[in-house]
C-alpha cells in the first residue's frame, strides 16, 4: 500500500507539471489524436502532451516497458486512470492498434512479431484499421468470401470489406481472410497488411448521420508477404471471437456514455424540459428521463460488476453490448421527445450546436446495435452461451 | 356535410394518387432537392401538378373554387404522397392555413386567398407554434389594436415552408395571458410587410421550416379572421383536421418503410438463408404489421368522423395521433435494425423514411400531448 | 327499407312484451344458460326467456328456420342484436354448437347430419365441448395422437384430450381424432360422440385464477358409430383451421371487454384512482389508463374494419386474437397497479366483490393468449399468411 | 459500520441458505400452508429453525441479542428465501418492525422486543399503510396525547402478518396534516389491547395480512420510540432497507422463476424440436436475462450502499426497487406464456410465482413510487 501510494503522489505531480492546461478540457470527437504516418494534432497542445505520455510509456500503461507501454501492474493502472480522470486529461492517443490488435500480439504474436509491431502502435506510429466485415458477411461474419492465395511466398488477396473504421486514414489493417473455401469457421486466417499495398481502394461510406467514419475497402490482387500472418494457416476464426468480445465491451460503454460530443443526458433533458431550477415539470417527460437515468445506474453497477467477475464470460461481454447500446438508443428517443422541433434541425445557424449535435448523434445511435456484432447476434449468443437453449 | 366518396370512388382516388407520386415525385425527388440544398425546397412544378388534379383545393368549397371533397379523401392522397416522402407544400398550405380561411374568411379573404391556393400558385404558413413541441394555446405573440389595424410583436417557429410563403396565417393573442384560450386572434397577413424577419431552417427530413420574428409589424385591420379574442374556436377543429391528414401521411410512411424492409427480410441471406426465415425477425414484423394495421383503422375512424362531424371528432383524432405516432417510431426504427448497417447509409432510403418519421411525429402534437389530450377530453 | 323498419319495430315491441325483466339485467358469469340434458337455470326468469326465444327461432337467428333458426336475412339479424342491446336483452343460450358446431354443419354436413344435430342446438338439448389440443399436441395442434381405429362397423377411440371446456358438464363432444399415423396433417379427422360413451373420463383443470372450466379428458376403447363422422375421412385438418379462426375470433372479442363479470376498465380504474369527479390525478396511472383506452379505440375500429373485409383473411383472424389478447393482459395489469394491495385479495369479507373479481380476472386473462392459440402461433400465422415471410 | 462479509463467507452463507430453504421449505410446503387455509399463514416451526440459523437476528446488533451482519448478508438470505417462496414473518419482523426498534428504541424497547425477535418467539408487524398503493406519510391515524399515554383512532391496511403479530409497530399522527412529513411518530403496542379490532386477509400469494381498526385504544406513554413528531427520520431509513431486502426477495423469485422456465424450453417439445430452438423464444429468454441481471447489480449496490451508509444510499435504493419491480413483471409474465397452458394450470408452481410477484411488486412502493422518488432525490 505505501508502494501503491508513492506512486499515486509521483503520478499525480508528473501529470500536474505535464499535461498541458489545453490537454485538460473536455476533447471534441475531431480533436482526437489517432497518430499515423501523418498524424494530425488539432488542439496546439495534443503533439506535446502524447510526446511526453509515449516517452513514459503511457500510451500503453500496462504493456511491458521493451515495447514501449509502461509496465504498470493493474493497480497502477488504475491509479493512473483515476488520477489523469481526477485531472480532466484527454486519453493522449485513439487507436485500434492499441485497444484491439496490440493485446491479441502481446497474448499469441511471436517475439518477432512483438518487436515489429508493438513499438510502432505505442508511439503512435501507424494508424490501424480493421477488416472483418463484408457485403454478404454482417451477421454471418464466418460467411466472409475475401480470398488469400497461397502463391508460395506471398499471399495474394482479393475481395471487399465494408464498415472498416476510418480505412481511408488508417496505415495497416489487420484483416480476416478466407484460405481455404471447403469449410467456414476452419477456413479463415488472420493477415496483417499495408495499405499503401497496390490494389487496394477506399471509399468512405456516407452514413444516415452525415458523417463518414466507415469505408468500403476492395482489394484487387493484393500480395501480402507470408510473414504477415498471424496465428496459424486457417486459425483465424478464434482470433476473430477474441477481436469481437472486445469490440463489444468497447462499444456498449460507448453506448452507455451517449457518444462523445453530446452533454450528459441529465443536461441535456434539462436543457429542453427543464425549469430554472434544474426541475422537470412535465410528470411524463420526467418518468421517462428517470427510467433512463435508472437504467443508467443498473447498467453502470453491471458493467462493475461483469468487470469483477473472473474473465468475463462471452455471454455477459454480449449483454452489455445489447443492453448498452439499446439503453443508449432509448435516451436519444426520450430527448428527441424532450426536445420537439428544436432535436429536427440539420443545419443551419438558426439551432444551436447541441442541438444539432443531438440529432446527430441519435441518428448515430441507431447504429450502436448493429456495429460491433447486431443486438439479435448478442441475443444468439446469450441464449447459446448462457441459457444453453438448444440449435 | 361534405359528399362522401364511395368504395369505389376512393379505390379510383388511391390508385391514381399511387400512381402519381410514384412516378413524379419519386425519393430520388427528395435526394435532389436535398443535395443541391434547394432554395424553395419543394419543386414548384410537382406542386402545380398537384394542384391540377384538384388536390390542393381537395378541403376548399366548390364555391371558393376548390373541390370540397372532404377528409377522407385528402386522408387518400396524403397516404399515397407519405410513401413516396413527397415534398410540398401541402401540409403547411392545404391541411392547416387554407382550411381556417374556408371556415372563417370573410368573402374577401377566401377570394383573395383560397382559389390561388387550389390553383397551386399561392403558398400560405400558418404561423403558430411558439415552442418547440406543440402547445395550441401558448401564444405570446401580440397583437395590438390602433387606429389604423394591429401592431405584431413576438416570434414563431418551426413555420412549415414560412421562406417561401406568399401569405401568413398567423396566430396571434389580442388579449389574455399565454395559454388561456380566450384572447387569441388569427389573421391573414401578407409575407413581405416590413418588420418581418424570416429565417429558413433546414430540417432532418430535408424539408423546410422557418423561425419568424415579427418587430413592430403593422397589418390592417381587415386582417383579422373571425372575431378577434375567438381564434381558438376556429383554430382547434383545424388543427384536428391537420392532425388527422399528417397521421395519414404517416400511415403510408410507415407502410411504405414497412414494406421495403419485408422486403429486405426476403431478399438478404445470412447464415445461409433469408433473414425473413428466422424467427425473431418474423414476430416482431407481426407485431409491426398489428400495429400499422391498429393506427390504419384509428386513421380511418378520424377522417371519417370528420367528415361527419361527429361529435366525438377531437377523441377520435387523438387516438389517430397517438396510435400513429407510436406506430411510427417502432416501424422507423425496427426497419433500420432490421436493415442492418445498409439501414446506416445515406444511400440506402429507410434512414430518409426515419428521419421523416420523427417530424411527423412532432407535428401537430406528439403522443404525449395527445394522450394527454384525449384523457381530458373523455374527463378522466 | 321500410321492411326493415317495420321489423325493427315488430322485434322491439316483441322484445319489450316477452323478455322478462330479470332478463335485462348484466348477468354474472354463473347465471349463463349452457342448456344441455340436465340444464342449470340459476336465474328464475332463465327458463322462461329461453323458451321463448327458442320459440321465436331467435337462439340461431340467422339460421334455417327449418333447423330451428330465426331466419333472418344479415341486416335482420344486426337489428335484433341492436334492439336486445338497446333493451339490455342477456344471450338467451350460450353454446359452442351454435357458435362452432352448428355454422360448420350448415356449410358442410350432409342433410341427414343437419336433421340430427342442428333442431337440439337450437333447442339448448345438447351441450356440446370441443376435443382438440392434447397434453402433447398444443400450438403443434396437428401433433395429435389420439387414435380412432376403424373396427368395420365404429371407430375405436384411444387417447387423451386436454382443455375440453367445460367437458364435466358437456353432452356431447367434437373431437379431432388421428385415422392414419404415417401422415400428420393429412391422417386427422372430426368425430362427434355422446360423452356417455363408456370409456371416458374427465377430471376438471383448476387454473392458477382458481376457475375450473377446462378438463383433461381419457379415452380408454371409446365404440364411435362410423356415421358420425363429419366429411372425408382423414379430412378433418380443413374443419379444424376453419373451427380454429372462429374460435380466435370469439377469444379476441372477449380480451377486447376484458371478460364478462369485471365492469368495464374505465370505471375500475376509476374506482381505484378516480377522484370524486371521475378524473385521475396521478398523471402517470392517468397517462397509463389513458393509452390502453386509445388501443382499446384502436382495436374496435379494427375489429370493425376486418368484420367489413370480404371474408375476413386468417391473418386478420389472427391479428385480432393477437392483439385483443394481449391488449386485454396489459389492461389488466394497468389495473393491478392502480388498485395496489387492493387488488391482491384472493378471498374472504374485508375485500370487496369487485377487488377479488380484478384478481381472478388478472390471472384469467393469462390464459387469453393461450388458449385458442398461443399468441406465438398467431405471430407465426400473419408472418407466413400476411407477409409471406419463407419458412 | 456493519461488519463487512468476505467474499467467502457470502458464498458460504448463500450455500447454506439455498440448501436450508430447498429442504426445509420447498414449494410444497407453501402449497399445504395454502391448501389446508392454515390459521397461521406460515410454519412456526420453520420460523424457529430460521432463527436457530440466526437469520431472524441478522440485522441485529450482537448486544440486542442479534447477530448483526447487516443488509448484504440479509440480501443473501432473501434471495435464497425468495427462489422457493417461503413464507415467514420475515418481511413484516425482521425487515421492517424489528429495524425501527434498533434504531431508534430505547434500552428497555430494546430489551423486550428484539432478543425475542432474534429467537423467532415474537412476531412484530409495521401497521404503516392506510391506503392501498405505498404512500409513507400518508398517515391519518391519529395519537392523541392525554395523561395517561396516547389514544389511537384510525384504520390500517395491508399488515403483514398483523392477524398474529404479538406487537405492532404502529406509525400514526402525533401533530400535521395527512400527507406531512412532521407529526408522525411511532409505537410499540401489544396487539391485544382493547379497541383494537383485527381482520385477517388472505392474499393472491396465499400469505396474509390483516385490515386493523384501531377505536379508542389507550395506549401508555412509553409506548412511543423516539421522540413524537420525528417518527418519519426514523421510519423512512428503515424503509430503504426493508425495499432492498424486498427487492433481493424478488431478485431470488424472479431467478428461480427463469430457472424453471429456460428447463421447460429445454424439454418441452412442439413441431418435433425443443421449443427453446425457436429463435423468438431464444431472444425473449436472453432478454429476460439481462434484465434480471441489471436488476441484480442494482440490488447488490444498493444492499452495499446500506452496509456502508452511503450517502446516495436512497437513490440505489430506488433503483434496485424499480428494476425489480419491472423484471419481475416482465419475468414473472413471460415464464407463464412461455409454459402455455400448463402454465396457467394451479398444478404448475410457476402461478404461485406470478402471484408472489405482484404482491413484492406492491410491498414499500411500485415502480411508479420509486421512479418519481429517484427523480426527486436527483433534483429533475
Amino acid at each position: 500500500m505505501i508502494k501503491l501510494d508513492s506512486f499515486r503522489n509521483e503520478t499525480r505531480t508528473w501529470l500536474e507539471e505535464n499535461c498541458p492546461p489545453g490537454m485538460r478540457t473536455p476533447m471534441p470527437d475531431d480533436e482526437r489524436v489517432w497518430g499515423g504516418k501523418k498524424p494530425v494534432f488539432k488542439h496546439p497542445d495534443a503533439k506535446t502532451w502524447m510526446d511526453r505520455m509515449i516517452e513514459r510509456g503511457w500510451t500503453a500503461p500496462r504493456w511491458p516497458r521493451e515495447y514501449g507501454g509502461g509496465g504498470l501492474s493493474l493497480a497502477e493502472a488504475e491509479i493512473l486512470s483515476e488520477e489523469m480522470n481526477r485531472l480532466g486529461c484527454r486519453p493522449p492517443l485513439f487507436s485500434f492498434g492499441l485497444g484491439m490488435l496490440g493485446p491479441l500480439l502481446l497474448d499469441i504474436g511471436t517475439a518477432t512479431e512483438k518487436e515489429r509491431y508493438l513499438p510502432p502502435i505505442t508511439r503512435g506510429e501507424i494508424w490501424w484499421c480493421q477488416g472483418y466485415s463484408e457485403p454478404g458477411a454482417g451477421s454471418d461474419l464466418a460467411g466472409l468470401q475475401t480470398r488469400a492465395e497461397d502463391k508460395g511466398d506471398h499471399y495474394l488477396v482479393n475481395g471487399q470489406k465494408v464498415w472498416t473504421s476510418y480505412a481511408h486514414h488508417a496505415d495497416w489493417i489487420f484483416c480476416l481472410v478466407r484460405t481455404d473455401t471447403s469449410v467456414k469457421h476452419a477456413g479463415i486466417s488472420f493477415l496483417l497488411f499495408d495499405m499503401e499495398s497496390p490494389g487496394i481502394e477506399v471509399r468512405p461510406i456516407k452514413l444516415i448521420s452525415g458523417t463518414s467514419v466507415f469505408c468500403e475497402t476492395f482489394f484487387d490482387d493484393v500480395r501480402v508477404p507470408k510473414d504477415q500472418l498471424i496465428g496459424e494457416i486457417n486459425g483465424g476464426w478464434a482470433i476473430a471471437k477474441q477481436l469481437l468480445a472486445h469490440e463489444r465491451s468497447m462499444i456498449s460503454q460507448l453506448g452507455a456514455r451517449g457518444g462523445n460530443r453530446l452533454p450528459p443526458f441529465k443536461d441535456m433533458a434539462r436543457r429542453y424540459v427543464g425549469d430554472g431550477n434544474g426541475r422537470i415539470a412535465d410528470p411524463l417527460l420526467r418518468d421517462l428521463i428517470a427510467r433512463e437515468l435508472i437504467n443508467d445506474r443498473a447498467f453502470e453497477s453491471t458493467s462493475k460488476r461483469a468487470m469483477g467477475a473472473a474473465g468475463a464470460a462471452a455471454g455477459l461481454a454480449s449483454m452489455l453490448k445489447y443492453y448498452g447500446t439499446e439503453q443508449n438508443k432509448r435516451k436519444m428517443e426520450v430527448l428527441m421527445k424532450c426536445a420537439g422541433s428544436a432535436g429536427l434541425g440539420w443545419e443551419g445557424d438558426e439551432f444551436a450546436d447541441d442541438d444539432l449535435v443531438l440529432c446527430r448523434s441519435w441518428l448515430r445511435s441507431k447504429g450502436n446495435s448493429i456495429e460491433g456484432g447486431t443486438s439479435e447476434v448478442q441475443l444468439n449468443v446469450i441464449a447459446k452461451r448462457e441459457l444453453g437453449l438448444p440449435d | 356535410m361534405i359528399e362522401q366518396l364511395t368504395q369505389e370512388d376512393r379505390k379510383l382516388l388511391r390508385d391514381t394518387a399511387a400512381r402519381f407520386f410514384h412516378e413524379r415525385s419519386p425519393i430520388t425527388a427528395l435526394r435532389q432537392l436535398r443535395d443541391k440544398k434547394d432554395a424553395v425546397g419543394f419543386d414548384p412544378g410537382l406542386w402545380r401538378e398537384i394542384s391540377d388534379m384538384g388536390w390542393a383545393g381537395i378541403l376548399i368549397d366548390e364555391n371558393d373554387g376548390g373541390v370540397g371533397l372532404g377528409s377522407q379523401a385528402l386522408g387518400v392522397i396524403l397516404e399515397q404522397s407519405g410513401r413516396s416522402l413527397a415534398a410540398s407544400p401541402f401540409v403547411a398550405t392545404v391541411l392547416s392555413a387554407a382550411p381556417i380561411i374556408s371556415s372563417a374568411g370573410n368573402p374577401e379573404q377566401r377570394g383573395n386567398a383560397l382559389p390561388g391556393v387550389s390553383n397551386g400558385v399561392l403558398v400560405i404558413s400558418l404561423a403558430h407554434e411558439e415552442s418547440p413541441r406543440h402547445a395550441p394555446h401558448q401564444i405570446s405573440t401580440r397583437a395590438a389594436k390602433n387606429v389604423d389595424g394591429y401592431t405584431i410583436n413576438g416570434k414563431k417557429t418551426f413555420v412549415l415552408d414560412g421562406h417561401v410563403a406568399d401569405l401568413f396565417l398567423l396566430v396571434a393573442r389580442t388579449a389574455g395571458q399565454n395559454e388561456e384560450r380566450a384572447g387569441i386572434s388569427l389573421f391573414l397577413i401578407d409575407s413581405s410587410l416590413p418588420g418581418i424577419n424570416i429565417k429558413r431552417t433546414t430540417m432532418v427530413d430535408s424539408r423546410n421550416a422557418a423561425h419568424i420574428q415579427f418587430d413592430n409589424v403593422q397589418i390592417p385591420a381587415n386582417s383579422i379572421i373571425g372575431k378577434a379574442g375567438y381564434g381558438a374556436e376556429i383554430l382547434d377543429p383545424v388543427l384536428d383536421g391537420a392532425r388527422a391528414g399528417i397521421a395519414s401521411e404517416m400511415l403510408g410512411t410507415a407502410q411504405k418503410t414497412f414494406d421495403i424492409t419485408i422486403e429486405y427480410l426476403k431478399t438478404r441471406e445470412q447464415f445461409g438463408a433469408p433473414i425473413g426465415s428466422f424467427q425473431a425477425l418474423k414476430h416482431r414484423a407481426a407485431e409491426m404489421f398489428c400495429e400499422i394495421e391498429l393506427a390504419r383503422s384509428a386513421v380511418y375512424s378520424a377522417l371519417q368522423a370528420l367528415d361527419q362531424k361527429a361529435s366525438n371528432t377531437a377523441e377520435l383524432v387523438c387516438v389517430a395521433k397517438a396510435k400513429a405516432c407510436d406506430m411510427i417510431e417502432l416501424v422507423s426504427n425496427e426497419a433500420v435494425q432490421m436493415h442492418g448497417g445498409v439501414g446506416m447509409t445515406d444511400e440506402a432510403n429507410i434512414g430518409l423514411f426515419l428521419k421523416r418519421a420523427r417530424v411527423a411525429q412532432q407535428l401537430f402534437g406528439d403522443v404525449i400531448f395527445h394522450r394527454q389530450r384525449f384523457a381530458d377530453l373523455i374527463g378522466i
